[in-house]
């Protein structure tokens, strides 16, 4: 594969795939998408950007360990089902605030927001650990 | 179409299971994958798939249109998909893990303790 | 604990091991071990809370997000939750403190995944919902996974290939079975599945219950199923070993629990083919064990005798014979951990798993031995430890329920358990140390979580009765079912 | 009064508890302490003797009332008898261990042992409730064997320890069986309130309980753990292995003849086992030249003649067997303190070593011995002569062929009895090097003048305590008057003189004897079934991976099936449209990928294939509603595959491995497990049982849920519940997946 090539359309598409992914978190509630879609486009990008820069760019790229993501990912999702004691009854009851213009914000999203991080850990975890050693981009693979 | 799919989902199962009973790690994982494939499937065919609107509710009104497909299979069947995805990137970790320390990918060839005290 | 929604105590034993897991990854090097313990204590505390709650009132449910049932999900604590719940906290906190006191530095996983294990456990006990318990079935599986090859030794990877690939096979069946039931009763609500289905489950679901039974007794290693346990569990380190042994068949048994006393009560064909199971399971296992020259290994061996008399206690249905197979499953519990923590202290301060090349712990460790002989003794059924009334419980039901044969094959598979345990004792703990080289004592302290369980299993034997009084109150509102029926509307 | 009953049991636990650091401090006095609590309780007892027959003692306290085990105490004239053996020889004995193994390690354990042993057999005794008494019994059992093995760095001892825990426990079990089902049978809480039993259930419950005193009380052929027992420490086998433990299959035996007597079995099984058992221990009494083996054997022997005589069928029967009881546990324990206090000074216990020209023993151990010995040969007027003459005439009145078998066999026994005596009072031989302290040769010889004394007053305490038991006068007297029985004692006592005169010969048969007794069974028994438990361990451990997924896969085709066939035909099915060309095509697809992966030779061919499944699963699912379900199973695919390629990159490619025949094997179990899915899939197409829930789900997505997409709606917020886990199985498993691939340098970060 030419490295010039994938990489342009990287450095390109990554961004895009990213963007995407926020998009399908954001409208997941109303139409096809959410955090499980989100997270998966967002750890694509992440998987190409690997690809194509190697693993220690995708690693800077990520901001922050997988690990870092999948725990507050998994703290935020915490978090929301524990609100439900804070505005409802039990855990996971769901509040809903409508913000004007932008319509309902509830604590489901910030489940969402919290399963997408953890998808986008768990992805980028899976790909980094699985990363043969010693096969930087560049070196010829197939 | 129930009867075709059923025997669809009864070849996943028959080629997961024919994949996972081979000696080689990577065709063990494909057959497992297939096997959660074909179980996916199988909650998606038997709780009545048919060509119908998704479960979506479209603007205006407040519930999906009339014969839509049912929603709840599908929440299950995606949970069941990421979850069997998590699963499966571990146990290619392993795979990999254990190639890499027993110097073989025969299934056969997995050590137990019996025999191996120190 | 008046003022507090009795609710809370439902949700507290998921919630605490959660936040221990997640609060434990964030943690860094110096307050990862005071997250581990303040969650163990936090999960017995609210283990307590639910067990005395459900105790004292009854049966209680609740529906997570608030939605009604059978809609949303239900966390249902009955009897046999609550007492199960207890008892893994108690188990969870003994291995949890085996391994922080035990260990220099463990690994920085270890505790949250053993809180993320926990959690999972506590979930499959409490959920009133089938997909649920798929989930919970899958997130202690995928902890216990990671558990198992955390070393890294290559034992351990080989027997989590083994495991894995087994356990995900288990996960597909169940996963399909829950589909086909799901399209046959249109819910998932347990509760409400067993409502529907009264008085027509053999004709209508039996291949679903089939498959059911195969899925949760792989996972329970019941007979013919259990060819994946007894590789596995001596491969990973003591703790984990201990773990496992404690509770991951048990979560097997509870789900055939659940199955046969709630949904598919009215087939006394699939009860006399769980007999029949069960009455093999036990003495297949201990004809294993008695064959095995590891101490882990003769172990693992008996995970599957004993799970084999719990089996027999579900089949006969009878309250009696339920309350003595959850009292069972109690017991078993604490006394397998227990054993699994101190055989691992025996081949820790030997060098070695085999029989042959051990010895002399008596002398050399005089404490130790004594932790060996209590376990040991409970699980063969000598009185006054809590193993004799768990068996006796089992024989009485079947000497009642005029299954005489399994009674006398009960006591004969505990002549064998005793044979066994006397392997171990005479090749480990009495006779002389191989070429005279002494055990060495490894961590003391990690004598003091074994001592707390060995505690539980004599406070279990002298107090049996007011335990068993629960435990055949927990029978027979399992055979009754009102209760369940009740609290999950 | 009553509440004294547990108060003695309790003490004695407490006196064990305490005695490990009382003797470790004070290795003189602190034996001596503690031997006064079986000493006050054996006061107390003997106190309660002229009230008891009269009205019996009764405590209760609820311990597991569900399973029906609950500490009733009952002190009737039969516990009365046997609590005065257990705490009258208790005393002297801890003394003696004091003497005995002072300066030694197992000094302190053993007289905390042998105090717990004796609580655990008064509650035994003491009991009234069938479960508890078994509680007891199992205590005996473990305490035993904790005690046999003392000096368990000994091969020896440990073989002898497992040998006789194994046989003992195996008629524990047959009791806990037995006692259970009576329990059940007869519905009684107490074994004071149980009715007499004749046939059913009873005849097996009578096994079970003659099972268990047989292995107890050594009977053949479960006699082979007694004599390997003698490696215990000489003061475990003076009380375990004369007065107390061995007694306790007597005491079963004659606690339950009221109820099980009438069973057909009972009888005869005592006749016969307790008759051969009395013969074989006599002569292997004879045989035997160690002095503790000696006086195992012929413990042996007189508990077969005790159970003998149960078994005779006579009113008077159970109080001669009790008789003998008394006696034996008198004589017996005294002469085990002689034998050890023997090799204290002749540095040897075997007479074969012993040089027959040595210095004869110190006079006082010849004259505790002499006193002993006479009682156990059945001499006049000591007290085994008085329980000997009673039992003879017993056995006679009994009438019939059972008549003549007991006393012949009784006689014999008496003989082998006499010579045995002779053997261990007079043939020791040794050069005295140590003196004999108090406290070792006091406890025998207070014994053995109790024996002296207690013949002419047999008549006091046959009314006392054999008489109630028998429910009749027993007429325990030393002077029965001129008949058969006196004849009968003359006989034996010639006969064992004669036999003594030949011991020469007697000796020279003893391993020709000894084959005969022990054949060795109960090893090759073992031996057996670990054979079995290896060829079913190794039948049920398979070593291949495939092996156990096939045994998996079988065993649910075969249940499934089996479930299927049961089902009732369907009456009716769920509509299903016709498939139309997409849905065959997307079929045809799915099939084509299933079937890829199968013949693919390659790694990257399987991938592909599996690729090629996902997407055709993608979009079936689009095309059927579940836009959210085909893109995340899209995605996941695209993910699947990248991982995959990612996993086995630079790994080399064996190629396949299998041969014919396992492939053939593959084909049919996928074929198999394929099929089944199939079926169930397909049969679940059948009416369904209600209306479900998802129309629910679907109406209340938007106004209770605020969202469109019902989906997502209830993946965060129906069954956010479910989501809340699977993110956890995410996360665990991609921290499993770091943590594994983790390099050498970050694994510990």
């Amino acid at each position: 594969m030419n490295t010039v090539i994938l990489r342009t359309a990287a450095r390109y598409l990554a961004p895009t795939l990213i963007i995407l992914s926020l998009w399908l978190l954001w409208r997941g509630h109303n139409a096809p998408g959410g955090g499980f879609i989100g997270g998966l486009v967002a750890g694509s990008a992440v998987v190409l950007h690997a690809i194509a820069f190697g693993p220690v760019a995708a690693r800077r790229a990520l901001r922050g360990s997988p690990r870092a993501w999948m725990a507050i990912g998994m703290a935020l999702a915490l978090g929301a089902a524990l609100l439900g004691f804070v505005f409802g009854e039990t855990l996971l009851d769901a509040a809903w605030v409508d913000v004007p213009g932008v319509g309902p914000l509830g604590t489901p999203l910030i489940f969402d927001v919290g399963v997408f991080a953890v998808v986008v850990g768990a992805v980028s975890g899976f790909t980094l650990a699985l990363w043969p050693e010693g096969a930087e981009p560049g070196a010829e693979e197939a | 179409m129930h009867g075709l799919m059923s025997l669809v989902v009864g070849a996943l199962f028959a080629a997961g299971v024919y994949l996972m009973l081979k000696r080689e790690i990577l065709h063990v994982l494909v057959g497992l994958t297939l096997v959660g494939n074909g179980a996916n499937l199988a909650i998606f065919v038997a709780s009545g798939a048919r060509v119908a609107p998704p479960p979506l509710v479209p603007d205006g009104l407040d519930a999906p249109l009339a014969g839509h497909a049912d929603p709840l299979p599908q929440a299950l069947i995606l949970t069941a998909i990421v979850i069997g995805f998590g699963v499966l990137g571990f146990a290619l970790a392993l795979a990999r893990r254990s190639t890499e320390t027993l110097g073989t990918d025969d299934l056969d060839r997995l050590p137990t303790t019996e025999g191996q005290g120190t | 604990m008046s003022g507090v929604d009795p609710h809370i105590w439902l949700i507290a034993p998921l919630v605490v091991p959660l936040a221990a897991a997640v609060f434990g990854l964030l943690a860094g090097r110096r307050t990862r071990r005071a997250v581990a313990l303040t969650g163990h204590v936090l999960h017995i505390a609210a283990a307590a809370g639910l067990l005395y709650t459900v105790l004292g009132d009854g049966a209680l449910a609740v529906r997570i997000g608030g939605w009604p049932g059978p809609f949303g999900i239900a966390l249902v604590g009955d009897s046999l939750s609550a007492l199960l719940v207890g008892v893994t906290a108690i188990v969870g906190a003994a291995a949890g403190l085996t391994s922080q006191l035990g260990e220099r530095l463990p690994h920085p996983l270890k505790a949250p995944l053993m809180h993320a294990l926990l959690l999972g456990v506590c979930g499959a006990f409490l959920t009133g919902d089938l997909f649920n318990l798929y989930v919970w079935f899958e997130v202690l599986l995928v902890a216990s996974f990671v558990l198992l090859t955390l070393d890294r030794a290559p034992l351990s990877i080989a027997a989590g290939v083994r495991y894995v690939a087994i356990n995900l096979v288990a996960s597909a069946l169940f996963l399909t079975a829950l589909g086909l039931l799901y399209a046959k009763a249109g819910t998932l609500d347990m509760a409400h599945i067993a409502r529907l289905v009264d008085g027509d489950t053999g004709h209508t679901l039996g291949g679903v219950a089939a498959l059911l039974t195969v899925a949760f007794g792989i996972k329970a290693g019941i007979f013919p199923l259990f060819g994946w346990l007894p590789p596995a569990y001596p491969a990973p380190p003591p703790v984990i070993a201990a773990l496992f042994a404690g509770l991951l068949t048990k979560v097997g048994v509870y789900a055939l629990i659940r199955l046969y006393t709630l949904i598919f009560v009215h087939d006394p064909w699939a009860h006399d083919l769980l007999l029949w199971l069960g009455a093999a399971t036990m003495t297949v296992g201990v004809l294993g064990a008695a064959a095995q020259v590891e101490v882990r290994r003769i172990l693992s061996f008996h995970i599957v005798s004993q799970i084999g008399y719990i089996v027999v206690g579900v089949a006969l249905y009878t309250p009696l014979a339920v309350g003595a197979a959850v009292f069972y499953l109690v017991h078993h519990i604490v006394v397998k951990t227990s054993l699994f923590l101190v055989g691992g202290v025996i081949t820790d301060a030997g060098g070695s798993e085999r029989l042959d090349r051990l010895g002399g712990l008596r002398l050399a460790w005089p404490a130790a031995a004594l932790l060996f002989a209590i376990p040991a003794l409970s699980l063969a059924g000598m009185p006054p430890l809590s193993g004799f009334f768990a068996k006796l419980g089992i024989i009485r039901a079947g000497i009642a329920a005029d299954a005489t044969w399994v009674a006398v094959l009960a006591l004969a598979v505990g002549l064998l358990t005793l044979y066994s345990m006397l392997k171990i004792a005479h090749a480990a703990v009495l006779g002389p140390a191989p070429d005279d080289a002494p055990p060495r004592p490894v961590g003391r302290a990690r004598l003091w979580p074994i001592a707390a369980l060995a505690a539980v299993t004599l406070a279990l034997g002298l107090a049996a009765g007011p335990v068993f009084e629960v435990c055949l109150a927990a029978g027979e509102a399992l055979i009754d079912r009102t209760p369940y029926l009740e609290a999950a509307r | 009064m009553a509440s004294w009953l547990p108060i003695w049991t309790v003490a004695l636990l407490a006196a064990a508890a305490l005695a490990v650091p009382l003797v470790r401090a004070l290795p003189r006095l602190g034996p001596c302490l503690l031997a006064l609590v079986p000493g006050a309780a054996a006061a107390w007892f003997g106190a309660q003797l002229p009230h008891v027959a009269v009205e019996p003692l009764a405590w209760s306290h609820p311990w597991v009332p569900a399973l029906g085990v609950d500490v009733h105490l009952l002190l009737d004239p039969l516990a009365l008898a046997f609590a005065l053996l257990i705490c009258g020889i208790g005393a002297p004995v801890v003394v003696f261990a004091g003497g005995y193994l002072r300066g030694k390690a197992v000094a302190a354990p053993t007289v905390a042992g042998l105090l717990a042993f004796a609580a655990a057999m008064l509650g035994l005794v003491l009991a009234d409730d069938a479960l508890f008494m078994f509680v007891c019994w199992e205590a005996t059992t473990i305490i035993s064997y904790l005690l046999v093995g003392l000096e368990y760095e000994k091969s020896s001892a440990r073989t002898a320890a497992r040998r006789a825990l194994l046989i003992t426990a195996a008629g524990g079990l047959a009791l806990l069986g037995a006692l259970v089902g009576l329990e059940v049978v007869t519905g009684a809480d107490t074994l004071s309130t149980t009715p007499a039993l004749a046939d059913g259930a009873a005849v097996f419950i009578a096994l079970g309980v003659l099972l268990a005193a047989f292995t107890k009380s050594a009977q053949v052929p479960f006699h082979v753990w007694l004599p390997g027992a003698m490696a215990a420490p000489t003061p475990v086998s003076a009380y375990l292995h004369s007065a107390a433990m061995v007694k306790a299959g007597v005491y079963l035996v004659l606690r339950l003849a009221p109820t099980l007597g009438e069973v057909w079995l009972w009888r005869p099984a005592l006749l016969i086992v307790g008759g051969a058992t009395a013969l074989v221990g006599g002569l292997l009494a004879m045989a035997a030249t160690d002095l503790k083996r000696i006086l195992a054997c012929t413990t042996v022997a007189a508990l077969g003649c005790m159970l003998l005589l149960a078994g005779v069928d006579h009113p008077l029967a159970l109080g001669a067997a009790l008789g003998l009881a008394l006696a034996h546990g008198l004589y017996k324990a005294g002469l085990f303190m002689v034998a050890g206090a023997t090799e204290k000074v002749a540095g040897s216990r075997d007479l074969a070593q012993m040089d027959p020209a040595g210095a004869r023993m110190p006079w006082i151990l010849a004259v505790t011995a002499g006193l002993a010995g006479l009682s156990m040969a059945a001499a006049p007027p000591f007290f085994g002569f008085a329980a000997k003459e009673t039992a003879l005439t017993v056995a006679l009145a009994g009438g019939g062929g059972a008549a003549v078998f007991g006393a012949l066999v009784l006689t014999l026994a008496g003989a082998a009895f006499v010579y045995a005596a002779l053997a261990v009072a007079r043939e020791p031989r040794g050069a005295s090097g140590k003196r004999l302290t108090v406290m070792v040769i006091g406890p025998p010889l207070l014994l053995a003048l109790v024996g002296l004394v207690a013949g002419p007053g047999s008549g006091l305490l046959g009314a006392a305590l054999l008489d109630p038991v028998a429910g009749a006068a027993v007429g325990l007297a030393v002077w029965h008057g001129v008949g058969v029985p006196l004849g009968l004692s003359l006989l034996a006592l010639a006969l064992g003189v004669v036999g003594w005169r030949r011991r020469a010969a007697v000796r020279a048969a003893a391993p020709r004897i000894d084959r005969a007794a022990d054949p060795g069974w109960h090893d090759r028994l073992w031996s057996h079934v670990v054979a079995l438990a290896g060829a079913v361990a190794r039948a049920v451990q398979p070593v291949a991976l495939r092996a156990n997924l096939s045994v998996i896969l079988l065993a649910a085709v075969g249940m499934v099936t089996f479930a299927l066939l049961r089902m009732r035909p369907p009456s009716a099915w769920v509509g299903s449209p016709m498939p139309d060309a997409i849905d065959v095509m997307l079929a045809l697809f799915l099939l084509g990928g299933a079937l890829g992966a199968v013949r693919a030779r390659g790694r990257l061919t399987a991938i592909g294939a599996l690729g090629a499944v996902g997407i055709g699963a993608a979009l079936f699912y689009l095309r059927h509603g579940a836009p959210d379900l085909a893109m995340t199973q899209l995605l996941v695919e695209v993910l699947t595959v990248v991982l995959l390629m990612l996993a086995f990159r630079g790994l080399p490619d064996l190629g396949p491995r299998r041969t014919g025949a396992e492939r053939r094997w593959s084909a049919g179990v996928a074929l198999a497990a394929g099929g089944m899915i199939g079926a169930l899939v397909y049969v679940a197409g059948a009416v369904d049982l209600g209306p479900g829930i998802s129309t629910w789900f679907s109406t209340q997505a938007l106004p209770e849920g605020y969202g469109r997409n019902v989906v997502n709606v209830i993946l965060v917020d129906f069954r956010a519940l479910d989501t809340l886990g699977e993110v956890v199985v995410l996360a665990v498993a991609a921290l499993g997946a770091l943590a594994l691939l983790a390099r050498r340098s970050e694994a510990q970060s």
